[in-house]
């Protein structure tokens, strides 16, 4: 039984790393959407029926598998798309799917501030950066006015077959591995699932918690103090820096 | 003598000799504003305050009448480096000299000052630094032959490059940046196996040591590499270790020395070097390796050193007539001076390697001796470069018209050179061939591994040796007067023939060969005591198949500080011993049967 | 109730994906956004790690991730910013000092 | 004074005259230099009379022994000491070189009869010939030459190492000697260091005695590695013993080896055949200074040597044939060229190289006391023919080619006369000092067994006699030609003159100490053997024990009658053969000139090959120096191509992975991402193989 598993979660990661690699901008040509549909739906076929033999014959959750194959769809998107702007909204939508995944398993709590920390705070800085920094015109299917960095993916071939194996190896390990048998009921912890969570964060990560707020904070001076530098216009690099040479003429504010 | 040893600088003599040249060094680096003159006059005075300590050691190190007749080591200092005895990692600061390395010690401190010293008009750029590096140098030099634990030992002998890399690669020839690298790779991947050797004893000795009873203070499982503990280890070490160990230390001390594959990167990094740093060079830095050998692998590894003497003689023996053949042909006079130092310390390991008393005294002495001559040829031949800016010996000729005093100098050092009886260089180079032309016979301290051929064909060497030092006597004195178009740069305030400064450099060498070479006795007698002690008694008449309930009180007495009571006294167990000592008895009975009745 | 595992290899899928931009994608900002992506994933295997063992504490580390996430988005969206003032673009390629 | 006083005073008085005049010579002495060692070499010419008085003393009160054990040779006990008693013992001045477990190395000095003879030899002939370098190292207006000083240091530091040599107590300090002379050679021959050829030919000295001395020194160390000590008189002692007791513990091999290594050095220094090419060309040096090493006292170190040794030499017959066989060879081999040649000073080399060869024949056929008879006359009369060469060469501003002049005697009546007086010794007129030792040698070596040996040594001498006057009578008879630039031909100076005379003198009646009187032999008034083989005789007692040596052996008793008036058949033939050639010189060179001149051209190549030296040196050059220099080529490529080659390969391995590497090192930090990647998941995947 588990041997076909293995090999169907490679044929999983095969199919996906594929995906990822046809929907690639590559050498400034679009991606063939046809072809990476097609990719994209036997994928995700592949990836249900590998979700349904996990589940077993008991319970078949679709819900879950819906978003599975949505949530993936869109992080493969949020990397192939050529615009900034659209793998921003891309991932809004990975970021609900996991929320939604999240909650489905009963992490309720982690699910809610998921989306809030993530599509409210860090997202929106996404986007303001995003509008900051100069960015391609509006595609109208003419790719050659957009970006240089945008149009063209960085050793795609690489890339993907180290992320295949990645994903199989991953995959194929999480599949394999002997699990240790559930001490106690999932159900049992997830009925009173933010009950507990906060009980651990105050009580066993009562110092973690401390150390992130610092870290927030320390992170927050660290923004201020990164953004703030002046930084040499233009006329500053016209006589040939080396490399990092730039940045020591730097001077605060 | 006590007025000298009594007080805490007179017990510390070893550490002020390291310490005041770095001391002089860092002073020198430090102060910008020091104008070249002062630079050159302070480095100067910091070697000669070096070589006062080193006289000053040297009457306290006479003075312990004990360690010369028994070859013991004295003028300790020892101090805890990295952990201590009852951690589980023991390094120690711990300095101590012998009659091996103090005559060597003499050497450095003796030659630096004169490096220096004809480094006055040559070196015009970048002073400050240079005379930096020399002092420098000079600590790690002394520190070398003044350590007595392994790791301190491989510090400065690793540190000795880092001066030299520097004084090669600023003030060298055109090629030096080559040179400089090839030296530095070429040394250090040697010495980095070395290291390897190193730890392994070091890790060896942490598990054996305090069972065999060196040192009980010891903690057990104490990494250690104090030097008397790591001679005890041999009995422990069985014959593949030793031969691995042995290839280990070989490959940094053979490309050190160099013998004769390894040796190419010496002519290179001659010919680019700075006259002082080829003095040094030549004349304390290849020490460096012979000491090593001398000092590490024949004591520590004697089943190992007598299994591979045949091949490292061998090795010498094609070091001694290729380095002669090789220099004969050279045009640089000083890249014939290089290669023949290939040929010399080919002899140098030779008489190590034959491990008979005779040969090791002459190996040792030939270390002085080859220090004092081919040093002085270095000089003189900076001297010639100085003022002609080459040392082709197509370019010039016949100098002696010129420069009688010079030539005197010259033909002086180049019979030291190959060995004229009367100089310094016969007494060592035929003790290390009578050392190995007795290496077999029994009499009349045990057999060696090396045969009579050894001898015969290094023999030759003396006569190579003449052929090519006589061809460049020859051409850069005799014939009619040839120099390059412009004549002799007198700019840096030289004269045509050799200055009072000059002059002066080359005196007391000159004294030294002389003295050593008419009177030898003051040096070995200083030596042959502490060879017997620490390398010929570790080495030969050991028993490796014999009980080892003898190396325990050997070590406990040897490790003792204080060895008065043990005049040469040596174990006499073991069947090689008795085996040697029947045939000598045999011997003897024979000889007297032969003389009849004298 | 999901099988846990199911949730693992959701996450190592994400996981993968997030790498691969991250490694493909020469602009800056999706860089970043791709660890996101990375995060997402990591997010969801210590979950159903947590589960897989009965407790909460993956939910527990699953919200420090979130934490390191607003982190390293704050001062790496800061630094992009910084790095594109400098240089006027987002490619990373053009910031290659690293070379020997 | 003491003897040991004496003997230590010996070497150090010149020494101590060289050093000053080294010191100070070249500011405050200049030609002034020749006093020091003037004086340090007189005083320690009558150090050592004075030391010949004591030694002899000694020998006679110890006499009655001597004479005994020397009669009764036959039972000679092996414990007991040989004749000379104390004065065998060498004294330690003091200890030298360490050779091993408190076994020292000494400098030890011997003085013996043997010692004596050398000592007074040397230094005589030394005292002649510095008075005579005062003179010749000037100019005609009485300025010193360049160098002046430095010749006289040279001159004085050569006569501490020849007395060192000769005063030397064993082997080492033989060594040590025998490696000073060979530097002063050196130097002395190199004196004209700008004249290439002056240059060349000192180190071509200096080499060649170095490849005897390799063999030397290797004999030194096998009878170290044989006796276990390097003591004269313990080796020989022990070589004695162990011939007397029939010991096989030393192998004749062992002895025949340490005789040939020895004689190897004997070669080199004595210039003897494979070895000779040295010495003719060392006459590039000052005269004197062929005068006194290259014909009176060093190269006849090999002689001394092999005196010394002989014990060890006469202990193993084939060393003695081949000593003795080379010897006859150089003679002969050395005579032939020096017929052909014109230089006055080579054709002197070549006589010298002639008569060491019947120094060495003497010694191969074991007449020991014979050839050091050789020896001593030998230094006189050549010396005294150098010096008339260099005092014509004086007066010819140079010039030596005897085609170039001739007709000297009138101009030159001193030289003339004392050259002529030489000349009539070395040819071997009877009477003359030559006459009785190379008369000896010869009878020696038909006495021996190998009487061929004698009868090469006879057609050597008549060879002698004829080059001997031939150089004679083209240089001072004929009608008086000068060369080109010398206005008059003129008699040299009262420095010059003075050791001329005495050494003619000397080249007279020199023999007559090894010659008994009123006995009725030749001429009815003279026999061989006279008090200087009595003098010498505890030196060779050992040696004549063999019976090989038997001729010789007979000693004492040879003028005694025994052998009558059989055995002066060959002093007439040879004293007839000396006439014979002299009046074919005379004939050929005075009385029809054109002779020669046929006879040159009628022998071809046999003339060119005499006149090139047989070609030795050009086939040196093809045989050993040029390999020997390719070799060396060799070896220098291979240090640049192959090791450095290998060395490149091991440099390389690192280098390759490197190149490979660098492609990965785009400074793109997605690239190290990758990389991060790729060993994330290879640990993964190993961790999961493992798991």
């Amino acid at each position: 039984m588990s041997v076909p598993l293995v090999y169907i979660s490679y044929i999983v990661s095969a199919l996906f790393a594929f995906g990822i690699f046809v929907g690639l901008p590559k050498q400034g040509r679009f991606p063939r959407r046809g072809a990476f549909i097609v990719v994209m739906a036997v994928a995700s076929a592949m990836l249900i029926y590998l979700l349904q033999l996990l589940f077993g014959a008991e319970s078949r959750n679709i819900t879950f598998c819906i978003l599975a194959v949505l949530g993936l769809a869109a992080a493969i998107r949020v990397v192939t798309h050529p615009l900034p702007v659209y793998s921003a909204l891309y991932f809004v939508f990975v970021v609900l799917a996991t929320a939604a995944m999240l909650i489905q398993v009963g992490a309720e709590f982690l699910g809610a501030a998921l989306v809030i920390v993530y599509a409210g705070a860090i997202l929106v800085t996404y986007v303001f950066v995003i509008m900051l920094s100069q960015q391609s015109p509006e595609m109208k299917g003419r790719i050659s006015a957009m970006l240089d960095y945008d149009r063209s993916a960085r050793e795609p071939v690489w890339a993907t077959l180290a992320c295949f194996m990645l994903m199989a190896v991953l995959a194929g390990m999480i599949v394999e591995h002997p699990w240790k048998t559930v001490a106690q009921p999932l159900s049992a912890v997830a009925t009173r699932n933010t009950v507990e969570l906060g009980r651990l964060l105050m009580t066993d990560f009562a110092v973690s918690v401390e150390l992130a707020a610092v870290l927030l904070m320390v992170a927050l001076v660290g923004a201020v103090a990164i953004a703030r530098k002046r930084l040499p216009q233009a006329a500053d690099f016209s006589d040939h820096k080396a490399p990092g040479e730039a940045g020591k003429t730097v001077v605060p504010y | 003598m006590t007025w000298l040893t009594d007080n805490f600088l007179g017990q510390h003599l070893l550490s002020m000799l390291i310490i005041v040249p770095i001391l002089g060094a860092i002073v020198i680096y430090a102060r910008s504003s020091w104008d070249a003159v002062f630079v050159r006059r302070f480095a100067m005075g910091v070697s000669l305050v070096t070589l006062i300590i080193t006289v000053l050691a040297l009457m306290a190190y006479l003075h312990q009448s004990d360690a010369i007749q028994n070859g013991g080591y004295t003028l300790l200092e020892q101090a805890n480096w990295i952990g201590s005895a009852d951690a589980s990692i023991h390094i120690q600061y711990k300095l101590a000299v012998d009659g091996i390395s103090m005559p060597l010690i003499l050497l450095a401190a003796g030659l630096t000052p004169l490096a220096i010293w004809g480094s006055f008009t040559s070196i015009q750029t970048r002073q400050r630094e240079y005379y930096a590096l020399m002092l420098l140098l000079h600590g790690a030099m002394l520190g070398v032959f003044a350590a007595r634990d392994l790791l301190l030992f491989y510090v400065f002998f690793e540190f000795t490059l880092i001066p030299l890399y520097f004084l090669i690669g600023i003030w060298g020839g055109p090629q030096r940046q080559k040179a400089a690298n090839m030296f530095f790779i070429y040394t250090l991947a040697g010495s980095l196996l070395t290291f390897a050797g190193v730890l392994y004893l070091g890790w060896k000795a942490s598990w054996i040591a305090p069972t065999a009873g060196a040192a009980s203070n010891l903690a057990a499982g104490a990494l250690t590499f104090d030097l008397d503990v790591l001679y005890n280890l041999a009995p422990h070490l069985c014959s593949g270790e030793q031969i691995g160990l042995f290839i280990a230390f070989f490959a940094g001390f053979a490309i050190k020395v160099p013998l004769f594959p390894f040796h190419t990167w010496l002519p290179l990094a001659h010919v680019e070097a700075p006259t002082a740093g080829s003095v040094i060079l030549a004349a304390v830095l290849l020490k460096l390796g012979t000491y090593g050998f001398l000092r590490l692998s024949l004591p520590m590894l004697p089943q190992a050193s007598i299994e591979l003497a045949p091949y490292v003689a061998t090795l010498a023996v094609i070091g001694i007539i290729y380095g002669a053949l090789a220099a004969w042909i050279q045009t640089d006079v000083k890249k014939l001076v290089a290669y023949s130092s290939v040929s010399h310390l080919g002899f140098c390991l030779l008489g190590m390697f034959c491990l008979k008393a005779a040969g090791l005294t002459g190996s040792l002495l030939y270390m002085i001796n080859h220090g004092l001559s081919t040093g002085a040829l270095f000089l003189i031949v900076g001297m010639i470069y100085e003022r002609y800016h080459t040392r082709e010996l197509a370019e010039i000729g016949g100098l002696a018209k010129k420069m009688p005093i010079l030539a005197f100098f010259l033909i002086f050092f180049t019979m030291s050179s190959i060995g004229l009886p009367g100089l310094n260089g016969f007494v060592s180079e035929f003790l290390v061939l009578l050392g190995t032309f007795t290496s077999d016979d029994p009499k009349p301290d045990g057999a060696g591994p090396l045969g009579v051929w050894y001898a015969v064909f290094a023999a030759s060497g003396i006569l190579l040796g003449a052929i090519y030092m006589l061809h460049m006597a020859r051409g850069v004195l005799f014939g009619p007067l040839k120099e390059p178009g412009h004549g002799a740069d007198t700019s840096a305030g030289l004269t045509q023939d050799l200055t009072r400064r000059e002059v002066g450099i080359l005196v007391p060498l000159a004294l030294a060969c002389v003295a050593i070479g008419v009177y030898p006795k003051m040096l070995t007698n200083m030596m042959q005591p502490a060879l017997d002690h620490a390398v010929l008694a570790k080495v030969l008449p050991h028993d490796w198949s014999g009980d080892r309930n003898v190396d325990a009180t050997t070590i406990q007495n040897q490790t003792n500080q204080n060895p008065t009571s043990r005049k040469r006294q040596r174990p006499v167990d073991g069947e090689r011993t008795v085996q040697t000592r029947k045939q000598a008895t045999a011997t003897q009975t024979t000889l007297n049967h032969i003389v009849g009745a004298r | 109730m999901p099988n846990p595992t199911a949730l693992m290899i959701v996450g190592a899928l994400l996981f993968a994906i997030g790498v691969v931009g991250f490694l493909t994608r020469r602009n800056m900002i999706v860089m970043f956004l791709s660890t996101e992506v990375m995060f997402q994933g990591v997010l969801m295997n210590l979950v159903g790690m947590g589960l897989l063992h009965g407790n909460i504490q993956g939910q527990g580390l699953g919200i420090f991730v979130l934490v390191i996430a607003a982190v390293e988005a704050g001062l790496g969206l800061a630094i992009v910013v910084m790095l594109y003032r400098r240089r006027g673009t987002l490619d990373a390629e053009n910031w290659r000092s690293l070379r020997g | 004074m003491e003897l040991k006083t004496l003997a230590i005073l010996i070497p150090l008085l010149p020494l101590a005259g060289s050093a000053l005049v080294g010191a100070i010579g070249l500011r405050g002495l200049k030609d002034r230099s020749h006093w020091l060692v003037l004086a340090g070499v007189t005083a320690a010419l009558f150090c050592a009379v004075s030391l010949f008085y004591q030694v002899n003393t000694e020998l006679n009160r110890g006499g009655s022994e001597t004479a005994a054990a020397i009669g009764a040779h036959a039972q000679i006990d092996p414990s007991q000491q040989v004749g000379y008693g104390k004065l065998a013992e060498s004294f330690t001045i003091y200890e030298w070189i360490p050779a091993g477990a408190a076994d020292w190395l000494n400098v030890t000095f011997r003085v013996d009869p043997l010692t004596i003879v050398m000592l007074l030899t040397v230094l005589s002939v030394s005292t002649m010939v510095v008075m005579y370098s005062v003179g010749y190292m000037r100019d005609h207006h009485g300025h010193a030459e360049l160098g002046y000083e430095r010749f006289f240091a040279f001159l004085g530091l050569f006569v501490f190492s020849m007395c060192m040599l000769v005063l030397a107590g064993n082997f080492l300090l033989l060594y040590l000697g025998w490696e000073l002379v060979g530097l002063c050679s050196y130097l002395l021959i190199g004196f004209y260091y700008q004249k290439p050829s002056a240059a060349a030919a000192a180190k071509k000295a200096f080499l060649v005695n170095r490849i005897g001395d390799f063999g030397f020194g290797l004999g030194i160390l096998l009878i170290y590695l044989t006796f276990n000590t390097l003591d004269y008189q313990e080796v020989f002692n022990m070589v004695a013993n162990s011939k007397m007791a029939g010991d096989l513990a030393l192998s004749t091999e062992r002895i025949t080896t340490i005789a040939l290594l020895l004689f190897c050095g004997a070669m080199g220094k004595s210039a003897q055949l494979p070895l000779h090419v040295w010495l003719p060309d060392a006459m590039e040096g000052p005269t004197p200074v062929s005068a006194l090493i290259h014909a009176a006292t060093m190269v006849t170190a090999g002689v001394y040597m092999v005196a010394r040794c002989s014990v060890i030499f006469a202990a193993s017959p084939i060393a003695m044939w081949i000593v003795g066989a080379i010897g006859a060879a150089t003679a002969l081999f050395a005579a032939t060229i020096a017929l052909t040649q014109f230089d006055m000073k080579r054709i002197l080399a070549y006589s010298t190289l002639s008569q060491l060869g019947y120094m060495f024949l003497g010694l191969g056929v074991g007449a020991f006391d014979s050839a050091m008879f050789h020896l001593y006359t030998h230094a006189f009369f050549k010396a005294c023919l150098f010096l008339g060469a260099g005092s014509v060469m004086h007066a010819m501003a140079g010039e030596i080619d005897i085609r170039r002049f001739s007709g000297l005697r009138k101009a030159m009546p001193i030289t003339y006369f004392t050259f002529l007086i030489s000349g009539l010794a070395l040819a071997g007129v009877p009477l003359l000092s030559a006459f009785w030792s190379k008369d000896e040698i010869i009878h020696a070596a038909l006495a021996s067994s190998t009487p061929w040996l004698g009868w090469i040594g006879l057609v050597t001498a008549f060879l002698t006699a004829f080059y001997t006057f031939r150089m004679i009578f083209m240089a001072f008879h004929n009608e008086e030609r000068l060369p080109r630039g010398v206005e008059h031909a003129h008699e040299s100076g009262v420095w010059m003159s003075a050791p001329l005379v005495l050494l003619a003198i000397g080249a007279v009646f020199a023999g007559y100490v090894g010659v008994t009187t009123g006995h009725g032999g030749f001429l009815g008034m003279f026999e061989p053997h006279g008090a200087f083989h009595h003098f010498l005789a505890p030196n060779f007692s050992d040696a004549k024990g063999h019976e090989m040596t038997v001729a010789a052996a007979q000693g004492v008793a040879h003028g005694a009658g025994e052998h009558g008036s059989e055995s002066h058949w060959l002093m007439w033939l040879s004293s007839g053969l000396a006439f014979y050639g002299i009046f074919n010189a005379w004939y050929f060179y005075t009385r029809r000139p054109g002779i020669p001149l046929a006879i040159a051209l009628a022998s071809g190549s046999v003339y060119k090959l005499f006149y090139h030296k047989y070609y030795v040196d050009e086939l040196y050059d093809l045989v050993f120096v040029r390999p020997l220099r390719r070799l060396g080529d060799m070896c220098y490529a291979c240090d640049r191509f192959v090791i450095n080659g290998i060395l490149w390969i091991i440099a390389a391995i690192p280098r390759a992975i490197g190149f490979l590497l660098r492609g990965w090192q785009q400074g793109a930090m997605q690239g190290y991402a990758l990389g991060m990647v790729v060993g994330l998941v290879v640990i993964m995947w190993w961790v999961l193989a493992n798991a």
